[in-house]
């Protein structure tokens, strides 16, 4: 790709039914050349929508789409230099794999026919589905499928890939397989790419950043990492992440400059350092907290201080970990070490460290210590 | 309920047959009817036709059993085919010039061959119209579709024989004819539509594309609601124009349906009795006469029920080849099964 | 009757579409001008639909004016005539309903005298029902018509009236039309369905010769009626049934059978197998399975081959006109009777066959969607 | 007996003294006590026609011991071919004379020339003539048609003597452009045609002449040519029937030429019309086919019976009915051939029109293979009216019809 | 449930087209009472066959299925006491939620209308769907057909629950609640369930007891920790566990009592300990071994013996913890804390306890160590 292919959506707006549903609303993102972008979200919130904007599928109520330095919000789809993979993969059903992939080469260039099968051989050569070439789509395999619509993509060397939800059909070990493939071709092709998904394991792997969305409103852009630690809101907080970040409401009392957390039914107390007191008290004057924990910083202890006493509903397994659902709050969640293993009913104590605890206002919701580095210089000082 | 499992117990105890097979129980009491009302037809039908029936001799005879012997009609061979075939002679007129004379039915040829025209260019009017119209009623733009569509499929709801008496005076060749009177409004000479030739052929086929077009656009319709959105946009993501993607996406998809109700409406075409029958009875000079009416004619109007017969059965030789070579070719049997 | 249930919320649901139409439309118009007046849609995007639309507007118009002109030959009057060498004419003149009055002719339900005998005296008491006078035509005054029903409200101001002697036997053509329709459809029905059922869910043997016969049937049995009259009025004739309405039904609905079988069997293929599993599972019986999930599911197939065959019986007129009595004359052989060796009384001619299609024509109406499923050959799809 | 009472109500209706004849022919059957039988009879009439045929049968079935019902049917041709032999047909129908050869040939009809019981000859001579075939009597006649002169008086003042004059109005009104022609006249109907096209010692068909199908003989393609020359400049382009009578029942042509049937229309259209017999060509003289129409002696009738009886007696009473034909004359102007009718001179104008056409034409040949004359010459004189030269259009029909005829 | 509802099945074989698919091979397997079995293994392996077979769907070729003390095997589904749920729910879409729930009832029981409602009532209040009774299907949520699917198989109380595939339409978080549901309702009810999934995180935190398939075979059968920990060959240790066990192919060298592993391309050497040496040279004598490792039993080192030197290919974060991919093998990769970031390209070292290892022979797979409690007694030993 010689072109620039940065992608920048401004306050893009999209409305259905006369305005009564809005889909996507003031959405406005960067995206940088070459960079892979996953876009995740509840069902619902506008993934598709952005995309299908970005395509030319669907025209913005209000606001603007550039590709590079054009502005193509009024441009037809099929003038937009972009590919996109369907969730169904949307091959045509009645032309060979060649065909499926020498199509947009014939709709969008004026390569030769020569030429074009030349260029699908490549890609198929590529993609591993070569001996496939003259097979028609439905004796093809989903996981083949899947590489053919990404061949088909890939052939026409876009200056924007998109893709809606391309794994969802696929089981999990393909998923797997293929959400490798697709970070390869990436990192070989270095094409700009929006990627929607509702998986936020695959969006936070595979994306080198990440925009969540809720009720078609952007929540937070990022790089994986930094959303994760630091959500900007008990949406994110909440989404990103598996098992889910636990979530407690707690009051908020006063032993001299330290601050407790205590449990709106008493039940547990958790007494916070100086400085992360006064990071707080800094940050609001609330007399209520919502307090989130993700699952692997809770842990289990015997000794030291801010000991929590709980119940454990049910030990899940899953090999490498165990889940323990706690009665500490609802779908309270620890994961611990596969060798712990308490039998139902067992009371337990677990803890988790200060520097692990999320703050989030009680109604709003939004994060209220953002700036963590300070907090997580000195996590030992409690 | 109980009456059908005993049975379906004895049919058990055939050997070829096992337990599942009862359910052919289902289908035989249609496929009975059926056979008995329209394949017993057919056979007499054959039986006649090698006899010299006419009103006089086939009615002739007491009882039922008569039916059987075709009342008094004699055995005849197979005169009726040769005479339907070959009697009488064809001449091939090129330029006014005569180039040769076969000795062949002219009459039956003509016929037939006029038949084959018919189902050629109705046919193809009749898709092309439908398929032109579904995509209107399904365009993206057009509000009111749903209304469109209701009312687009009146037609199919009159009595054809009314539809038809009234395209007859649409095709009046009086200056005021319906047909005539656009004619004069884009400034063009009236016509003579149903005494001439080809324009009474052209009449037939706007007829039957009228007659037909509404069955043949609900198939088409709902093809066209079922090509997957997704098809589409992806072409379009392929920067394929309009025009690409109906020849790309949206023909390949909606081929089997409207294959199949090409292939049915070419059969309905093939056996049109009305049209030709109403307007013109077949004319100018039963030159336009088409194959069914052809048969009725020499059968009830000649009272040749004999020779009526033989035209019927080799009408329904050819269409019944037809229909088998395109449900094979098209492969409608299998593909529902495989479905 | 869920199945009736399920017709009746439909037809609510379209009803209230239709009523909502208008609402909606205004609703449309207002937002897409609201957008306009932000400067957010180019004014070009309405004018496009707007175009579109009335396009085809003005094709469906074309195609139904056929329709138009004889309804206009139908107001005319009874001298009214789709021949009129005075060139065309959008509106009728003097519209009259007399052709209308004329093929309706007397609505008029008859008193009855109900006797009921009291036990042990000797005195019945007699019940007199009133005659019901929906329509006298032979009495009919000017703007009188709609009295019946809406008080003082002229139903069709600027119509002429005026009484009619003699009025049309419809009514008695619509009786043998419904009497053979109706035994068509219950008949054809119920040869139909358990074949359908059969081929779409059972194996057995014979199954495929079966059906390809049947596709091979579906039209030429229809058609083919006229070139079979000539034995099948030999045959009816020397088992004397030829002036029989209910042999007439059996012959329809025998020559509905592979079409109808084929389509309803396709319809059918179209439901997923897992419905009928759940079924059995629940612990019903073959029987109930088909009757309470099979044919709920069906309607849209049911629907269409109620109304293909309805229709068969309906409209079909060579055959009924060969094998008929007058006295039996169906309603299509009643229509073409009005016909005379050299003229058509063109005015009741169209108004008989106008009263004659309505009925149809409104089931079409609001049963399109139900069609437009029923015919939709999924299943040919491969 | 009741029944003698009431058949004498009948005769007591009746005026004068051919009324007494079907009463008599009534009373004699009756006398032998002889079982009451049931007819159908089938008739196929324009709407307006058919009121006054149902109060006929009512007003028989009320005078006689026997039954009569009858049916309108929609498709006479095709119903008497496949019913009478299959043994369903009625005891008579009714059709105009020209199906007496085929239909006795194929013996859909049959002699009752012993069992009737009246004379003849209260029947105008071509109407006796037109019911018999090879010596069978096989129905009774009750009114003739033809074709005839119809002019608008709005537009004519004076029926036109000669072609010449004809054409000289016509030349003044026809306007085409502005819906206006001079004439309507149904042309491709050699029905309609056949006064001209035998107006020159032509003739389409002619069991004793030589040779039979004279459809391609010099006169009568002089005839045909003539009505080209003469008419078609001035008629709407729709050689059929519908289109030509539209023209001159909406007032837009100054002439027609039609039969009685067609006043029904002319009449509901309001247009004041008067009728004429035909004009006279230069150097011939028109000749119109006339019909009778008649009650056939259906083949149900052919091995007697008291539903043979019925029947009988009902054609016998309706055929010699003066009130009967005096009100058909009145209302359609339907010609009649009770000869005490035709001279009585108690005629409408309009008929008396029509009773002129039919004076100067003959009845159509009653030879089965008419039949096959019919359909070639349609197709010719379409295509004469269509501009085609005639003589090869005639010549064409002729082969045409010889080859049918093998 | 007062009986016993055991599951058994006897080598159950199952073919289709005439023994040309082997859908089904030779699998026995025995349910405890109110035991919790999952079935998993890749698409097309027998899963869904297998639960048909014991549902009555489908009659096995040969074998028995016993449920209780009956002998099932010819027995029509409708006669068995099972509830299904399937994977697209097969809710009845004419029916209402309520009828849906009370249509089994109405089947298989003699309940009265009332009694049914009350019982569909009770059960609705349970499952949080009370509110939807009247609703029909296509106006429900995923999640809640999903309820509504379980509802109508929980209402009537079967002996014998089976699941195929029940959450696989949902979406990740979704899934994640309804999975703890169902667990919720078994430890209520605890009615024998089978239940069949591809996914094996689900199978392993659902099942007290896991059934691997693979083509047909039965591969493994056990407690979800047993299983994962004791695969009974490479496929089964591949499959189970997310990401996949790393499998490497080594060559096996002797260096005194010792054994050591060496990478087939001599890329790294893995020393043994002496009892681990003693137990694999007992349990083998191939030249060539296929050994595998869990990817959260991969740790960075810098120092101590049997490092391996390998090159980050992808660093995917997913937010509690790191993948790293390694060019070590194919698809090799490292589960690491999530604040080891290593640059992409950058080399680094790793290693793993030889206790976490697993051997497998080269060419069938099987596990050659099997006999783990010995060797993991003495980790430390090497
Ligand atoms: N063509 C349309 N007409 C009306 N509403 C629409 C249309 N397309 C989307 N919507 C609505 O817009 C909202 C966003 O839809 P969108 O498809 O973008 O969601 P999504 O995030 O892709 O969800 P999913 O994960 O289910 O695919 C939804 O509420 C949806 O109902
Ligand atoms: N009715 C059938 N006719 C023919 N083959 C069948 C039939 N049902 C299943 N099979 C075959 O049997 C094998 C096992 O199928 P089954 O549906 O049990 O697999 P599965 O494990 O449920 O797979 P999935 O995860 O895709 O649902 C497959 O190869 C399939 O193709
Ligand atoms: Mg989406
Ligand atoms: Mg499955």
């Amino acid at each position: 790709m010689d072109t620039m292919a940065t992608i920048t959506l401004d306050s893009l707006r999209k409305e259905f039914d006369n305005g009564r549903i809005v889909a996507v609303d003031d959405l406005s993102v960067g995206v940088e050349d070459g960079e892979f972008i996953t876009v995740v979200g509840p069902s619902g919130c506008g993934k598709s929508t952005t995309l299908r904007m970005v395509a030319g599928l669907e025209s913005p109520t209000s606001g603007h789409i550039r590709i590079g330095d054009e502005d193509v919000t009024d441009q037809h789809a099929r003038k937009r230099d972009v590919a996109m993979v369907f969730q169904n993969y949307a091959l045509y059903p009645h032309k060979t794999v060649m065909e499926n992939m020498a199509f947009g080469l014939r709709m969008s260039t004026d390569l030769s026919k020569e030429e074009r099968r030349e260029r699908v051989r490549e890609t198929a050569q590529m993609m591993g589905i070569e001996d496939l070439l003259d097979d028609k789509p439905d004796e093809l395999s989903g996981g083949q499928k899947q590489r053919v619509a990404l061949g088909r993509a890939i052939v026409r060397e876009p200056d924007v890939f998109l893709f809606d939800e391309p794994l969802s059909n696929l089981d999990a070990k393909l998923r797997t397989t293929m959400r490798t493939e697709i970070q390869r071709l990436q990192n070989e092709f270095g094409i700009t790419s929006l990627y929607v998904t509702h998986d936020q394991e695959e969006a936070m792997t595979m994306g080198d950043r990440i925009v969540i969305l809720k009720d078609g409103k952007l929540q937070q852009v990022g790089r994986p990492k930094d959303v994760y630690e630091n959500p900007a809101n008990e949406f994110v907080g909440g989404f990103v992440g598996s098992p889910s970040m636990n979530f407690l409401d707690v009051v908020v009392e006063r032993d001299g400059d330290r601050v407790v957390l205590v449990a709106d039914d008493g039940s547990f107390s958790y007494r916070l350092s100086k400085s992360f007191s006064a990071a707080l008290r800094d940050a609001t004057h609330e007399d209520e907290l919502r307090i989130g924990i993700r699952p692997e910083d809770v842990f289990t202890a015997t000794e030291g201080s801010n000991l929590i006493d709980s119940t454990v509903g049910v030990v899940e397994p899953i090999g490498s970990d165990n889940y323990l659902h706690l009665d500490i709050g609802p779908d309270f969640i620890a994961r611990v070490a596969s060798d712990i293993e308490p039998e139902i009913d067992e009371t337990i104590s677990i803890t988790f460290d200060e520097s692990d605890l999320h703050v989030f206002h009680p109604r709003t919701g939004e994060t209220l210590l953002r700036d963590e580095p300070a907090r997580r210089a000195a996590p030992a000082s409690n | 309920m109980s009456t059908a499992s005993r049975v379906a117990r004895r049919v058990e105890d055939i050997p070829f047959l096992d337990k599942r097979d009862a359910s052919l129980l289902f289908v035989l009491p249609g496929l009975f009817v059926f056979s008995a009302f329209m394949l017993f037809p057919v056979v007499y039908l054959i039986g006649i036709s090698f006899t010299d029936a006419a009103p006089a001799n086939l009615f002739a005879g007491e009882g039922a059993l008569s039916v059987l012997t075709f009342g008094e009609a004699t055995f005849i061979g197979i005169k009726n085919y040769v005479d339907v075939l070959f009697g009488g002679t064809f001449r091939i007129v090129l330029f006014g010039q005569s180039i040769a004379t076969l000795p062949i039915n002219g009459q039956f040829w003509n016929s037939f061959g006029v038949t084959w025209l018919f189902v050629a260019t109705s046919v193809a009017l009749k898709i092309a119209f439908s398929l032109g119209l579904a995509l209107v009623v399904t365009a993206e733009r057009v509000r009111g579709k749903r209304i469109m569509r209701s009312l687009i499929i009146l037609p199919m709801g009159l009595p054809s024989i009314f539809t038809i008496t009234v395209w007859r005076g649409i095709f009046s060749s009086a200056e005021f004819g319906l047909a005539n009177q656009l004619l004069t409004m884009f400034g063009l000479e009236t016509v003579s539509w149903l005494s001439e030739r080809w324009l009474a052929f052209a009449a037939y086929n706007v007829t039957e594309m009228w007659l037909a077009y509404p069955f043949m656009v609900i198939i088409t319709v709902s093809a066209l609601q079922d090509v997957p959105d997704e098809l589409h946009e992806a072409a379009m993501v392929d920067g394929a124009s309009y025009v690409s993607r109906f020849f790309h996406v949206t023909l390949p998809s909606i081929k089997r349906p409207v294959f199949f109700a090409s292939i049915l409406t070419a059969a309905a075409s093939f056996q049109q009795f009305l049209i030709p029958f109403v307007f013109n009875e077949g004319g100018p000079a039963r030159q336009n006469e088409l194959i069914v009416v052809y048969g009725y004619r020499e059968a009830l109007s000649f009272s040749e029920y004999g020779r009526g017969a033989a035209i019927s059965i080799i009408a329904l030789l050819f269409i019944g080849a037809f229909m088998w070579l395109n449900v094979k070719r098209g492969r409608l049997a299998d593909g529902v099964n495989d479905a | 009757m869920s199945l009736l249930d399920t017709i009746g919320r439909k037809l609510k649901g379209d009803a209230e579409t239709v009523a909502k139409a208008p609402v909606e439309a205004a609703r449309d118009v207002r937002y897409t001008v609201a957008a306009i007046q932000r400067g957010e849609l180019s004014p070009v995007e309405p004018l496009k639909t707007v175009g579109s639309t009335l396009g085809a507007l003005v094709l469906v118009s074309l195609l139904l004016f056929p329709i138009y002109w004889i309804l206009i030959a139908a107001l005319s009057g009874t001298g009214g005539s789709i021949y009129s060498s005075s060139g065309l004419k959008l509106f009728p003149e003097a519209p009259s309903l007399v052709p209308f009055l004329w093929v309706v002719g007397d609505l008029i339900v008859q008193g009855y005298d109900i006797v009921v005998d009291i036990p042990i005296t000797n005195v019945a008491v007699v019940f007199s029902t009133p005659q019901l006078t929906l329509l006298d035509v032979s009495a009919i005054q000017p703007g009188t018509i709609g009295r019946v029903a809406f008080g003082s409200f002229e139903l069709f101001p600027g119509f002429a009236v005026e009484p009619v002697e003699n009025p049309s036997a419809f009514k008695s053509f619509f009786w043998n039309s419904l009497t053979v329709a109706i035994p068509t459809v219950i008949i054809a029905m119920s040869l139909v369905v358990p074949a359908a059922y059969a081929l779409s869910r059972r194996e057995f043997i014979f199954r495929r010769k079966i059906l390809f016969v049947y596709v091979l049937l579906t039209q030429v049995g229809g058609g083919l009626g006229i070139a079979l009259l000539i034995g099948l009025y030999t045959v009816y004739v020397q088992l004397g049934i030829n002036d029989n309405k209910l042999a007439l039904a059996v012959y329809y609905a025998a020559t509905a059978v592979p079409f109808n079988t084929w389509l309803l069997k396709t319809y059918m293929d179209g439901i997923p197998v897992s419905y009928e599993e759940a079924a059995v599972v629940d612990g019903a019986p073959p029987w109930r399975v088909v009757v309470e999930v099979i044919l709920p599911l069906s309607t849209a197939g049911l629907a269409t081959v109620f109304i293909f065959t309805f229709l068969t019986g309906w409209t079909e007129f060579v055959v009924a006109q060969t094998l008929l009595g007058t006295d039996n004359y169906t309603l299509p052989v009643g229509l073409y009777s009005l016909i005379s060796e050299y003229s058509i009384p063109w005015a009741r001619f169209s108004a008989f066959a106008l009263t004659f299609a309505s009925p149809i024509m409104l089931v079409y109406l609001f049963a399109q969607r139900y069609i437009e499923g029923g015919l939709s050959f999924g299943g040919v799809e491969g | 007996v009741g029944v003698q009472e009431s058949s004498s109500d009948g005769s007591e209706s009746d005026s004068d003294g051919s009324g007494e004849t079907a009463t008599d022919s009534g009373t004699d059957e009756t006398d032998a006590s002889e079982p009451a039988g049931s007819a159908s009879v089938w008739y196929q009439l324009a709407e307006p026609e058919i009121p006054g045929r149902k109060s006929a049968i009512e007003q028989f079935n009320e005078a006689s011991k026997h039954t009569v019902s009858g049916s309108d049917i929609s498709d006479m041709r095709k119903k008497t071919t496949s019913a009478i032999p299959a043994g369903q047909g009625p005891q008579s129908f009714e059709w105009a004379h020209d199906w007496v050869g085929d239909y006795t040939q194929r013996e859909f009809v049959v002699d009752q020339r012993d069992e009737i019981d009246i004379d003849l000859d209260v029947f105008t001579s071509d109407a006796r003539e037109a019911i018999q075939f090879e010596g069978n009597l096989v129905g009774l006649p009750h009114d003739a048609e033809t074709v005839a002169l119809v002019y608008n008086k709005d537009i004519v003042d004076e029926p036109p003597e000669t072609v010449a004059d004809m054409v000289a109005v016509m030349e003044e009104f026809h306007d085409p452009g502005n819906n206006k022609y001079g004439l309507g006249m149904p042309f491709a109907d050699g029905y309609f045609l056949s006064a001209w096209a035998r107006a020159f010692d032509g003739y389409l068909f002619d069991k004793d002449a030589d040779p039979r199908i004279g459809v391609a003989l010099p006169e009568t393609v002089k005839g045909v040519q003539f009505a080209v020359d003469n008419f078609v400049p001035y008629m709407p382009n729709d050689p059929a029937y519908e289109p030509q009578a539209a023209a001159f029942a909406e007032g837009n042509a100054a002439f027609a030429i039609n039969g009685p049937w067609y006043l029904s229309t002319l009449n509901e259209k309001g247009i004041d019309y008067g009728v004429a017999k035909l004009p006279a060509p230069e150097g011939g003289k028109p000749r119109p086919y006339t019909g009778i129409t008649m009650w056939y002696f259906s083949k149900a009738m052919a091995n007697g019976g008291a539903d043979a009886d019925a029947g009988r007696s009902f054609i016998e009473w309706y055929t010699t009915n003066e009130d009967i034909a005096l009100k058909a004359a009145e209302e359609q102007g339907s010609i009649p051939v009770l000869k005490s009718l035709v001279d009585s001179g108690d005629l409408p104008d309009t008929v008396e029109g029509f009773s002129e056409a039919v004076k100067q034409g003959s009845p159509m040949p009653t030879h089965p293979d008419m039949r096959k004359v019919w359909d070639p010459v349609k197709a010719a004189l379409t295509k004469a009216f269509n501009g085609k030269d005639v003589e090869q259009a005639m010549q064409s029909a002729d082969e045409e019809i010889r080859s049918n005829l093998d």
